[in-house]
């Protein structure tokens, strides 16, 4: 029980630790991981929470969403990092600019 | 004499319906029209505006024998959309089909060969229709709505010669008059949260707030008479419509004669009366102030108009101080001032027609724009002039012109409600009038015409003018002489009125 | 029809049509546009029947897989889905037979915008329709995944900054929705909405929860102060994607943290549940004003437009505090009859963007140069939507401004009466003066391009649809109402079917 | 309770947050990616220990694996030298951006204090509405198992993913290729690869490609009775095909076109096909009638394997044919 509290304040951590990243940085690339980072840390919690019942399986359902979860974040990813890559052929740049409004 | 209401007749639901219709339809394919079709267009206008004169013709007698016109359309939960004819929307409605026929008229032969006209009548034809739906509002929701669909038909109207001056007038009307939407939208909500129901009802449906939410009502009140006011142009609310003249000359007619001004000032008869109902509205103590501004409008739009040299802004604020007599008339508490009032209603727009037909006929046939250019006209336009001189008179007050008419009802009104006053003001008012009207006279009749003309145009013969543009002016000055000159014969103007008064406002 | 099918087979079309639809388009990308507009007809069809059943049989629920809830994933559709199901249908076909006009330029972007933005369509419908949290998270990451790509679509240096920011804000934003999803099924052990109603308890879970998966979705729906993205994303994307994101995209967060509020969170008291609908009150009032002084502010049309979204959007959120926690019907109708306008002149307002943009090449409001008369069916389009857009009557617009004003009133809530009206003077302002400049000529007279028909009646007809929504009422009111969606929870009213 | 395996899930934790913080503030972009790599590795791990084996499986597959080669992929294309197609302007600024100030790469340092102690203050909240989910909601375990019998598998998170949550998997299945359609729609696919593969690796793909082939159909089948299933067995697919494309090997030009496509959107359209036509049997939608769950859902997941595996192969090439 305890090793399962242990997992879910690292979730809690990783949750921080990928907010704090996807505010701070600026490289795109950086920020497409501390995306990565903060879905792990829900996933964690989402899916670690479950073995907090004592003994017998672990709650399928929840497993069975941070399965999708993962999928989708996958999916994410790949469009995020092929957008950062044509914004980069368009502008040059890998940050996002940010007066983007006039013209 | 007035026979009983036959209650098992249900209202007739389509006559209403079919004066909207007679101005909407046609304005709407005119909008699809190509600019070259001026037969097919013109015989659109000419026979929207002749059916909607017989009906309202056709509703007028019904109305006299009591008969009864209705429609409805739910738009909300417990508020309708409500078209309700009285005697009081008649009064509205037979002056806007009038004078829209005559100003269509006007605007075909004013507006030959001009660049989209196509647009112009059709959003011409909108604005009629958003006036007669004015009149004939049964609630103030349905009021509301007709009265910002009047905004926004005029809008284009207004800029409509597309110029740089014409864009910044039209943004300024505009902002006058949605703000003044704005407070007379939050007056109507506020005011339905309070009475539950916004039905226009003879002597008002608010008595029995009075005494819970006095100083609710008093604020209601000035947020409905801000909203209405400004499109009455009551001082300090005026400034738009003297820019606004940078319009064409019918539009300028439409405006100041029929449509905007009048429902602004109509608007404040319906609140006045069929709202808070004029006894209690004296009671919260808000007739007075309101007879104050009217009574300070009239003298400030006299004043200004002393000092312009441009005709048309001189007419402008010329209206700015006439609209007020009706305000003014409303205002005063008591049967002959109201029937002083609404007589003026129609008098005014008969009169201010004429003149600025006239004012547009100068422009278009010999390019003048101001007074100092107009010595001599006379003799180069007699018929015009002559039309214009009667609708001088009329303004002036003297008789036997309409104008006479309304300011005796007023001047008595005022006395009968044991105020002295409003003479001083009426009479005040006439001599300005007399001050800044005459001159114009004396130069046109009197004074050697110039050389040439600042841009004349030729219309073949010994033309004044082309018939199109001339007819108008002759018509209605003709009328606001007859109308004078006739004015306790049955469904006239004053008779009218006095009807009006008798079974609606001062009930037994 | 309606003999053969029924609510739930209406309801199952309204997913799989657009969903196959899209798989046909990626397919044979040379039938798409037809397959468009094809399916945006089925989905009208859809939808129209779905309304049909909930006017006569009251709300509806789906076993999905005939597990049922909690095990399962269960449909719900009531008023509140089925009036969001129909603006997006109406905005969804207009913007479908505007878009191969407007790709006939484009055949490259053409080719991708059809399966992105059916997919987009099936993540809305599945939305409208999902009484499952989590379902309700795979939805909004389809939503916002196809938004970002469509946004990308034009493939400007603009575009696409504005796509990546949007594609980040989006990510972020399900994950924080997902997170507070997570805390709920190990609070409650269920997902489904009814469910949880019946077994939420005011606490530190419910809290939390509440709070992450707010902040979530008001960073996907851009109240005011994040906004930040939307003027951007809106501005520069192709005119029918911007059409949709303003008229759709952001409603759809909406709905969920309305539905949230409404059936999960409303009735738990406290501290936090009086604080929140306050606090999301002012924001929605300053959004309305900033929005709108900003959007007065622009040169250029597409990014005006943008702005008043952002303004727009805060008038939905007036809602909260005028409904309060006693749920006054009233200001809900309001917000949702100020939605369902939006959605349809805002769609209309965008799409005459696009045609003036096509017309004249670039969209300077200063420049308009005689649109009114050289485009007069995409002018009069842009003017009736700003009619609903200012509140003006008739529209729908005006009946939503009515009814919020009339709540204000009620309550004594003058501040927020001022902001209502203050937000409609200040929308007629940017409204009339791009209409204003549409009047006069440029100095030098520019020429053309031709624009389609079909381009400007589809934005016409979506703006008049925002003007008939003002007369609506004798079978919208009704329909709101299917499920009682403002009052009771899902599942009190659920049980009856 | 020993103390031991505690102990190792604390160092486990610590590693985890460590790469974390490595991973997203490491000064070159390689690392960073490498860590975040090591990081899915280490999660994978921790799964295992919280007895989830499938998510292991698909961390590691999909989280570590796919993902970090799209980010190596990624890093690759951004790298100055390695692109060939960039014109000088780009190159120049790029060279700008490589020579970085601080404020460049990271916000201020105040804002970024102001940023911290916010999360902090999160943090402690969520922490907070955590701690007080410690007593245990009854889950859906009961349920799971009760109704696993007619689900038509016998093991309950495939039963979860492919019977009683269908729905969810379905849409998941569209957000792949939905990412697909997004990343075509952005650009061509890179010439990349053009030159000839080293032997070595050609080799190794031809001994390994088939071996892959295999280990993903073990991995549908198994689905059924243990962890395993569709996802895991597509990725595994998706990197037999990366390999493939790797050492050279490439799809025909008329394979390209439509057939292409048509194996993209196999398991959506056939999950969706199954879905739908079931209700033609008084079935509910995604309903499978008695009897039927078993060989229906082994369909989908023979479709979805192959689509996945061909959408993420494709999602690592990157752009259009």
């Amino acid at each position: 029980m305890s090793s399962v509290l242990v997992f879910a304040l690292a979730g809690l951590g990783l949750i921080g630790l990928g907010l704090y990243g996807l505010l701070v940085q600026r490289h795109l690339l950086r920020k497409v991981l501390a995306f990565n980072v903060i879905s792990s840390g829900i996933f964690l919690l989402l899916a670690g929470l479950a073995r907090r019942a004592p003994g017998a399986e672990p709650d399928p359902v929840p497993q069975a969403m941070v399965l999708t979860g993962i999928v989708v974040a996958v999916a994410a990813t790949a469009l995020a990092l092929a957008m950062m890559l044509a914004l980069r052929s368009a502008t040059g740049r890998t940050r996002l600019e940010d007066h983007g409004d006039e013209d | 004499m007035i026979p009983a209401i036959d209650a098992a007749l249900p209202p007739n639901a389509w006559l209403p319906l079919l004066v909207l219709a007679s101005s909407l339809l046609p304005g709407l394919v005119i909008f699809f029209l190509a600019e070259q079709r001026y037969w097919t267009r013109t015989l659109l206008n000419l026979a929207g505006s002749l059916v909607k004169l017989l009906l309202v013709g056709a509703m007028l007698w019904g109305v006299f024998h009591q008969q009864q016109y209705a429609a409805s359309l739910p738009l909300l939960p417990g508020l309708d959309l409500v078209l309700r004819v009285r005697p009081l929307s008649l009064l509205f409605l037979s002056l806007s089909a009038g004078l829209w026929l005559l100003t269509t008229l006007y605007a075909i032969g004013y507006l030959e060969d001009s660049p989209n006209r196509s647009r112009f009548f059709g959003f011409f034809s909108l604005c009629v229709t958003a006036t007669v739906g004015v009149a004939m509002a049964g609630n103030l929701l349905t009021f509301l709505i007709f009265f910002e669909l009047l905004t926004l038909t005029t809008y284009p109207l207004v800029v409509h010669r597309g110029t740089e001056e014409a864009r910044r007038a039209g943004q300024i009307y505009l902002a006058h008059t949605v703000i003044a939407g704005a407070l007379l939208l939050a007056g109507t909500v506020w005011l339905y949260t309070l009475a539950g129901t916004l039905t226009f009802t003879t002597q008002g449906f608010v008595a029995d707030l009075v005494e819970r939410h006095r100083w609710s009502l008093i604020a209601i009140f000035v947020l409905l008479i801000i909203g209405v006011g400004v499109k009455a142009a009551l001082v300090p609310l005026q400034s738009w419509l003297p820019r606004a003249m940078v319009a064409p000359a019918p539009v300028s007619a439409l405006l100041h004669a029929v449509a905007v001004v009048k429902a602004g000032a109509f608007g404040i008869v319906l609140i006045v009366y069929d709202v808070f109902g004029v006894e209690v509205a004296a009671e919260l103590g808000v007739t007075k102030p309101l007879a104050l501004v009217a009574a300070f409008t009239i003298l400030y739009g006299s004043v200004r108009a002393l000092f312009q040299d441009n005709l048309k802004r001189r007419l402008a604020f010329s209206t700015v101080s006439q609209v007020s007599y009706i305000v003014l008339g409303v205002a005063i508490v008591g049967p002959l001032a109201t029937v002083g009032g609404l007589v003026h209603l129609v008098h005014q727009g008969v009169m201010k027609i004429t003149l600025f037909f006239c004012a547009g006929n100068l422009a278009e046939t010999l390019g003048i724009h101001k007074v100092s250019e107009m010595n001599g006209v006379g003799r180069r336009m007699p018929w015009t002039m002559l039309a214009f001189s009667i609708g001088v008179f009329g303004m002036i007050g003297l008789p036997p012109v309409a104008g006479f008419i309304s300011k005796w009802y007023l001047g008595l009104g005022g006395l009968e409600a044991g105020l002295h006053w409003p003479l001083f003001v009426l009479a005040g008012s006439s001599l300005l009038n007399a001050a800044y009207f005459l001159p114009i006279l004396h130069r046109a009749w009197f004074c050697e015409p110039p050389e040439a003309w600042p841009e004349e145009r030729d219309f073949g013969g010994n033309k004044e003018t082309a018939w199109l543009l001339l007819l108008p002016p002759l018509v209605t000055a003709a009328l606001s002489l007859l109308i004078g000159l006739f004015a306790s014969m049955p469904f006239t103007p004053l008779e009218w009125a006095r009807l009006i008064a008798e079974r609606e406002f001062y009930q037994p | 029809m309606p003999m053969l099918l029924n609510g739930a087979d209406w309801a199952t079309a309204l997913v799989f049509v657009p969903l196959l639809a899209a798989l046909a388009c990626f397919l044979v990308p040379r039938a798409a546009d037809w397959l468009g507009v094809l399916a945006a007809l089925l989905i009208l069809l859809a939808t129209l029947g779905l309304v049909q059943d909930l006017l006569s049989d009251g709300p509806l629920r789906v076993a999905v897989g005939g597990w049922g809830a909690p095990l399962g994933i269960d449909l719900w559709a009531d008023g509140l889905s089925a009036a969001l199901l129909l603006m997006t249908a109406l905005v969804g076909l207009g913007v479908s037979v505007y878009a191969p006009g407007y790709f006939a330029a484009h055949p490259q972007q053409q080719r991708w915008f059809w399966p992105l933005w059916l997919l987009l369509w099936t993540a809305l419908n599945g939305l409208y329709l999902s009484a499952d949290l989590f379902n309700l998270y795979v939805m909004l990451e389809v939503l916002g995944l196809s938004a970002a790509a469509l946004t990308a679509l034009s493939g400007s240096a603009t575009g696409l900054n504005a796509a990546m920011r949007y594609l980040l804000v989006s990510l972020l934003g399900s994950a924080a929705y997902l997170l507070g999803v997570a805390l709920l099924y190990h609070g409650y052990g269920t997902v489904d909405i009814a469910l949880l109603g019946q077994r939420i308890e005011a606490g530190a879970v419910a809290t939390t929860a509440l709070l992450v998966m707010a902040a979530g979705l008001l960073l996907k729906t851009a109240l005011l102060p994040f906004h930040f993205w939307l003027p951007p994303a809106h501005g520069s994307a192709p005119a029918p994607v911007s059409a949709l994101l303003s008229a759709l995209v952001i409603k759809a967060s909406f709905y969920l943290l309305l539905r949230l509020w409404l059936d999960l969170f409303s009735g738990l008291g406290g501290l936090l549940a009086a604080l929140l609908p306050e606090l999301l009150g002012l924001l929605g009032a300053a959004a309305v004003l900033w929005g709108s002084v900003q959007a007065l502010r622009q040169r250029r049309l597409k990014l005006l437009i943008a702005y008043s979204t952002v303004a727009q959007i805060g008038y939905l959120f007036l809602g909260f505090p005028l409904a309060g926690v006693q749920a006054e019907e009233v200001a809900w109708r309001a917000v949702l009859y100020l939605a369902l306008a939006h959605g349809l002149a805002k769609a209309a307002m965008f799409l005459s963007a696009g045609n003036l943009l096509q017309f004249a090449g670039h969209d300077r409001i200063a420049d308009l140069d005689r649109a009114v008369q050289r485009l007069p069916l995409t002018l009069t389009a842009f003017v009736l939507g700003g009619i609903s857009i200012m509140g003006l009557p008739p529209s729908g617009g005006f009946v939503g401004k009515w009814l919020l004003l009339e709540s204000a009133f009620t309550q004594g809530r003058w501040g927020f009466a001022i902001v209502v009206l203050l937000g409609g003077v200040l929308a007629a302002g940017y409204v009339f003066k791009v209409v204003g400049y549409a009047f006069t000529p440029t100095e030098i007279a520019q020429e053309g391009e031709a624009v389609p028909l079909r381009m400007q009646w589809s934005a016409l007809l979506l703006a008049f649809g925002a003007i008939l929504l003002g007369f609506s009422a004798p079978w919208l009111w009704p329909l709101l109402g299917v499920g009682d969606p403002f009052g009771l929870p899902i599942a009190e009213v659920g049980a009856a079917r | 309770m020993s103390l031991l395996p505690l102990a190792i899930d604390l160092v486990l934790a610590l590693t985890l947050l460590w790469l974390a913080w490595r991973a997203l503030n490491s000064p070159d972009l390689f690392r960073a990616v490498v860590l975040f790599i090591a990081l899915g590795l280490v999660l994978g791990l921790v799964w295992v220990r919280l007895d989830a084996v499938d998510i292991a499986l698909a961390e590691i597959a999909l989280g570590a694996g796919v993902t970090g080669a799209l980010l190596l992929a990624a890093l690759a294309k951004l790298q100055p030298a390695a692109s060939q197609t960039d014109e000088l302007q780009t190159a120049e600024l790029q060279t700008a951006e490589l020579q970085t100030d601080q404020a460049a790469v990271m916000a201020p340092i105040a804002l970024r204090l102001f940023i911290a102690l916010l999360l902090l203050a999160f943090l402690a909240g969520l922490g907070f509405a955590v701690w007080q989910l410690w007593v245990p909601a009854p889950g859906l375990s009961n349920l799971v198992e009760a109704r696993l019998d007619e689900s038509g598998v016998a093991y309950p998170v495939t039963a979860v993913l492919l019977n009683f949550r269908g729905y969810d998997t379905l849409l998941e299945l569209a957000v792949l290729l939905l990412a697909l359609i997004g990343v075509w729609s952005l650009s061509t696919a890179p010439h990349l690869g053009d030159e000839e593969p080293e032997p070595a690796l050609a080799a190794l793909s031809r001994l390994l490609a088939p071996l892959m082939i295999l280990v993903a159909a073990y991995l549908v089948w198994v689905g059924a009775y243990a962890p395993g299933g569709a996802f895991q067995a597509g990725s595994v697919l998706g990197a037999a095909g990366v390999l493939l494309r790797l050492s050279g090997w490439r799809l025909s030009l008329s394979a390209t076109g439509w057939p292409l496509r048509l194996v993209l959107v196999l398991g959506v359209a056939v999950f969706a096909f199954i879905g739908l036509a079931v209700i033609g049997f008084d079935q509910p939608l995604l309903g499978y009638p008695p009897g039927w769950a078993k060989p229906a859902i082994l369909a989908i997941e023979l479709a979805a394997t192959l689509s996945i595996g061909a959408i993420l192969a494709a999602l690592f090439i990157g752009g259009r044919p």
